[in-house]
């Protein structure tokens, strides 16, 4: 496995980059965080032209037709910068979805527009257990009624993923947020540059046109979304655990205390450096899952690699929002400065996608439930 | 606990279930600093009924108006007081730091001009040490203080003060001598806080609301004879003044981590989190850990009382702020976990409310009071004998 | 809960203390540990000269009629020498479960010799799982045939106490170990200063006097012994992890790297506290679980102070001794060296008695598992 | 993996089924250092066996005898090598460390003369860098060295060589101009083993075996011209030769830790552990942790390769050791936590024998070849440019 990147990698990662540091620093961000909702239209626009929202999309329905590698890239510095756009909901995880159906006709109604960034799409992912929708068959539609707790973007969104039961069939359904009987309400977050909202479905009606999938093949197609967007949510965690640690580094050597700069002092010195082995080595699995993701990998090897990035991803982002809170002493907790954003953006994403105690308990399995070692 | 204070235990929880009711009802639990629903009016008024009870002091000299009462039975009033849901006290600083170290370094004038406002509850005090460039490095003190006339005059900054808004006073160290260096000429002085000279400004935390303050000092004014301990000898007072910090209220705290616990065990056995076996080891590990905090303080406690002042800080005594402030903070962890979810996403269930609070709000007591660093400095240097 | 020592109990503490300084040094605990199978029978009766192997016996059975406070102070200092005495086995372990029969008969036949130390007593705390003993009664006699895989101390002992099931019966046997058909042989044992020997049975006779307790009252006495037991256990490692820390600061004095003494870096110190911060709250939980036991806690008080002790000095145990081969540098890990003996010890004593996961596993249950919070 | 490379694979590993047979049996699945299962003298044919089937030196130029492969193939050389069964590299240190230095500094005369024996796998190194009072402090090296004559004469001591009882030949830095200081005034000498003036005496350990020694010169001598690089610049020689340290070959003891993390579920599944929640929890860490050492492993390589010499250290090779290191420490305790009482009592089962193995030999991880301590003040300083 080659874990070289090419010209053309480093430079959208180095675009992205380039982009963010203005129009998502730490001031557009708060501003996009807690006077717009978190959500940054501008931004997201200017996202979907750099082609970012249909990296993996392919050529064929709109996308760049590249790979996992590339998603990761972009997923880092949209990490680092908290950046206000459901990059992460719309071109990752209902983009992945809807490609892991396998069938051409969806794809090709429903990618262009999410590839381009010209419509937002979100999924249900269950953050927080609730009643299932009840579902209805109503002459040539389905009918929903019922409360989803909370939906990850979907203020900014127009589509909603649902995956749904119907008696006893099993569908992905998309239903359009600005249909009648939708009802979104923002909800408080404190993670605030990553938005929720409560939906409420009352007597929605989705054509069976907008029924992407049923039977076996949703299921699948969810799982596989789930386990590819790990992998992107913990290039996001590399993100947030890099920023935490450049903002740690910066402070203790302006800040000086007994005399000298802090940087000057060994024991934090040394925590600084066990920040970086974190973020180093979860880099290092996030690219070299992605890596094996661009091959397709099988069932068993993709839960292996989806649980090593999403497990070391998490330790890095739990160990230095917390070291970065610290190291800034006192000025640290106040509102004013960054690290606790980054804290409170690493502990939401621990509930995303099944928590980390989850994907060692799977792997776990795997390993050790099996019939022989 | 030994048998000996039953009769002391029922008539604390006798006058504790006769009083902590009616108005008060709403701050019954709650922590105090960082705890969203508590009330500082309220609180004062509360603080007034205790010292109506007699119970601000009991551990006071009688000639200063105190009960005298030993070390174990003010535990067990701390104990009590807690188990009966008595609120955070907002008299803490007045009454456990400043009050001694009146005792130990004020003048007759000083100890009867302030003390029978803390017994009474009627006076609140807030502390002046930390500086912008003055945090782990206390004595780089840069507020100055001149005698003008009769009256003190300060110039300068203060900050992380807690409760400066809901204060009367504040105790401050400033530099009374121009060109002096570090723990040289500084002078503690007594400060009223409700005057021109004096601004408030609050600091939005991590929690987004702002128990603690910076406080801006513009020519503020105190009267000359308001210094505690001679001028120019301001750090020892306030070293001395520290040192009241470790005392019989860590149990009233402790008692305060031993209601999160509980509140986080209900919340776990209530959205299924008691049932993965990760967040069971967790939540024992932070029990049993939560019950060696509280005899680490009975040991200290029982130190103290065995050597009664002047001893040298014992082992266990020099570890308290670590442990406890690290144990939080871990705690806060756990509590987001077992909320999942739900850690970012305010809802309406109290108990999750309490939590979501400890969780951000424990990110601070690893800095506050010494941080984590200056704490394992002490230990090195201070408890093990190692070099600077 | 008042915490004060007594002047006796500081005065016991201290003359095992000087005691062990000399007689339980590196060069004699190494010549007992790989000399001496492990047992220095001079040392133990020095031990019992002192009244330590009856400390908390009833004066009326030869013993102190002293509490687990004693116990646990007395620990401490065999844990900081490694000493190779049976004392945990045979006046703790042993000995606990003998008085929480709660029979004065039994008590009056067995503590005499036990608290004297003339004796040596051990338990089977079936440490490796194997098949327990066939019991057979033949006559007045018990007969029994099986193999015990791990016995503590087996081979200075005389007398093992071994629970076994008899058809439907439970039963309290004491075996003696020089009886017919009783084989002993010593294993290997990594923490050489606690030697344990297989013992093999065969058609060996135990009469009917020598059943100590049967019945429900065995397995209690057996839990009140664990819960007891692991307490004191745990103040041996309180032993073991500050012996550790003292070995390390002293190492960390002398030792010259970079034209300085190693003690003065300040990441090496601030894992020195580190280590003192898990050694004091050790020890203060043992202190605490032995004032409460000293007023023989019930049932579910009992597990929650235990599993505290037992808990915190694993931790202390784990943490001190990985750091004092650390910080030794490359002579914390050669033979020659003492950081290694207390590194395999306090490994070993993870398995004694119920490992930490195992005790927390129990106090969550008794938490958690609950009819009501 | 690429497929690129399936022949090649097919190839290795029935070069290996071919040959890790008959007497070879019995080090197949040895890790070489610290397996007690490993014969040194069997080592040695086994590497003779190697380096005629043309798997020495597969990297190095065709000028020396290499083969030239790509990084690429060196890393599919090396996994299907382990893969197979193929036991730890007593060839290690020549082939991977002193060869490359060789073609960096080496006089032809002198590549002529030792490269062939490394090739051949007739010739073994030591590497005597560490001293009683160098260990994390390299530079103070104490040991002299003089010209006499056409001879280096050195007197001195160097600790913690592998395998030096099973050597021929060792590289030692020593001082050759009295009174220099430090980094200064070193030379690297190539010196015989087997000489009078050479006292090797092992070093027991941790697992009561001994792989490491102690290395006495007493008046050894060296050839004058077997000086590596000019006297004087030794210190330059001896960092470079570091350098070579963290190659491909790490590829293969990245293997060697997946054949222990097979054993450790093997005996998990056997005797129970497997089925403890808290085990599982640890296990699947474990698992992917290893995992995330192999790419990060791979990264270090890709960007060598992309740089190809001469470029700054990369942060991902500054974590190298310092990662595998921990990770194979917190594996042995896992080990010993899995093997649960048996981890002290040695029994027949191998598996549980190799684990015991390395619970004990993997506290010496995080030591040799640069503390923990060492690697994080490198990682601050260098890859973090935090001051010194």
């Amino acid at each position: 496995m080659d874990l070289k990147l090419t010209e053309e990698q480093r430079q959208i990662a180095g675009s992205v980059e380039q982009l963010l540091a203005d129009a998502s620093d730490s001031a557009r961000m708060r501003r996009a965080a807690f006077e717009g909702e978190g959500f940054d239209a501008a931004l997201w626009a200017q996202i979907g032209e750099l082609g970012a929202c249909g990296l993996h999309v392919p050529e064929t329905h709109g996308g760049l037709g590249l790979g996992v590698t590339e998603l990761v890239l972009v997923a880092e510095q949209l990490g680092r910068r908290l950046a206000c756009v459901p990059w992460l909901e719309s071109a990752v995880l209902a983009g992945t979805t809807i490609q892991s159906l396998n069938d051409a006709a969806v794809a090709a109604r429903w990618l262009p527009s999410l590839a381009s960034g010209e419509r937002v799409f979100t999924q249900d992912i269950g953050l927080l257990a609730s009643a299932p929708p009840a579902v209805r068959r109503e002459g040539a539609n389905w009918r929903l009624d019922g409360v989803l707790a909370v939906v990850p973007a979907a203020m900014a969104a127009q589509w909603l993923l649902l995956p749904v039961q119907a008696g006893g069939e099993r569908l992905l359904l998309a239903v359009a947020l600005d249909a009648a009987g939708v009802a979104r309400q923002p909800r408080v977050n404190h993670d605030a540059t990553r938005p929720v909202a409560r939906v409420s479905l009352k007597n929605v009606q989705v054509p069976e046109a907008d029924c992407l999938g049923r039977g076996a093949a949703v299921d699948r197609a969810l799982e596989r979304s789930r386990r590819l967007t790990a992998v992107v949510l913990a290039s996001e965690l590399v993100g947030v655990a890099q920023q935490c640690l450049d903002l740690t580094v910066a402070h203790l050597a302006q800040r000086v205390q007994f005399g000298k700069p802090l940087a000057t002092f060994q024991a934090l010195k040394h925590r600084c450096a066990q920040m970086m082995v974190t973020v180093e080595l979860a880099r290092s699995a996030v690219l070299g899952a992605a890596r094996e993701f661009d091959g397709d990998p099988q069932e068993g090897r993709s839960l292996r690699l989806a649980t090593m990035a999403r497990c070391l991803a998490d330790d890095a982002a739990r160990y230095c929002t917390q070291e970065a809170i610290q190291l800034h002493g006192g000025v640290g907790f106040t509102w004013e400065f960054d690290p606790h954003l980054y804290f409170k953006r690493a502990q939401a994403a621990r509930s995303w996608l099944g928590t980390p105690t989850g994907w060692r308990e799977q792997l776990a399995a795997a390993l050790l439930d099996g019939a022989a070692a | 606990m030994t048998a000996d204070y039953e009769a002391f235990r029922a008539e604390i929880a006798a006058w504790m279930q006769q009083h902590l009711r009616g108005e008060f009802e709403s701050i019954r639990n709650c922590s105090g600093l960082g705890d969203a629903g508590y009330d500082p009016k309220l609180a004062k008024r509360w603080e007034q009924a205790l010292a109506r009870g007699g119970w601000v002091g009991i551990g006071w000299p009688k000639e200063h108006g105190g009960r005298a009462l030993p070390l174990a039975q003010q535990v067990v009033f701390h104990e009590e007081y807690v188990r009966a849901g008595g609120p955070g006290r907002l008299g803490h600083i007045g009454e456990t730091l400043l009050a001694p170290t009146l005792m130990a370094f004020g003048t007759r004038e000083q100890q009867q001009r302030f003390l029978p406002g803390i017994l009474a509850g009627t006076e609140y005090w807030a502390q002046g040490y930390s500086e912008p460039n003055a945090g782990s490095d206390l004595a780089n003190v840069q507020t100055r203080a001149r005698l003008e006339g009769d009256s003190w005059v300060i110039d300068g900054q203060k900050t992380w003060t807690s409760w400066a808004h809901e204060s009367d006073w504040i105790f401050v160290v400033a530099r009374c001598e121009p060109g002096s260096q570090r723990h040289k000429g500084l002078v503690m002085l007594l400060v009223p806080l409700r005057q021109a000279g004096v601004a408030i400004r609050p600091i939005r935390q991590i929690t987004g609301d702002s128990e603690f303050n910076e406080v801006f000092f513009d020519g503020a004014r105190t009267a000359g004879s308001l210094h505690l301990g001679a001028p120019g000898e301001g750090w020892k007072v306030a070293m001395a003044l520290l040192g009241f910090e470790r005392g019989v209220s860590t149990l009233g705290q402790q008692a305060g981590f031993e209601r999160e616990m509980a509140c986080l065990i209900d919340v776990a056995r209530r959205n299924g989190a008691a049932r993965d076996p990760d967040m069971r080891q967790r939540i024992a590990q932070a029990a049993a850990t939560l019950d060696a905090l509280r005899c680490n303080a009975l040991r200290v406690l029982a130190q103290d009382e065995a050597a009664s002042g002047g001893v040298p800080v014992s082992r266990e005594a020099y570890i308290a702020k670590y442990v406890w402030s690290n144990w939080r903070r871990d705690f806060g962890r756990l509590a987001a976990d077992v909320l999942g979810a739900a850690a970012c996403l305010p809802d309406d269930d109290p108990m999750a409310q309490k939590l979501r609070q400890v969780w951000l709000f424990s990110r601070s007591d690893t800095i506050y009071a010494g941080t984590n660093e200056i704490q394992l400095n002490l230990i090195a240097e201070r408890a093990l004998g190692m070099p600077r």
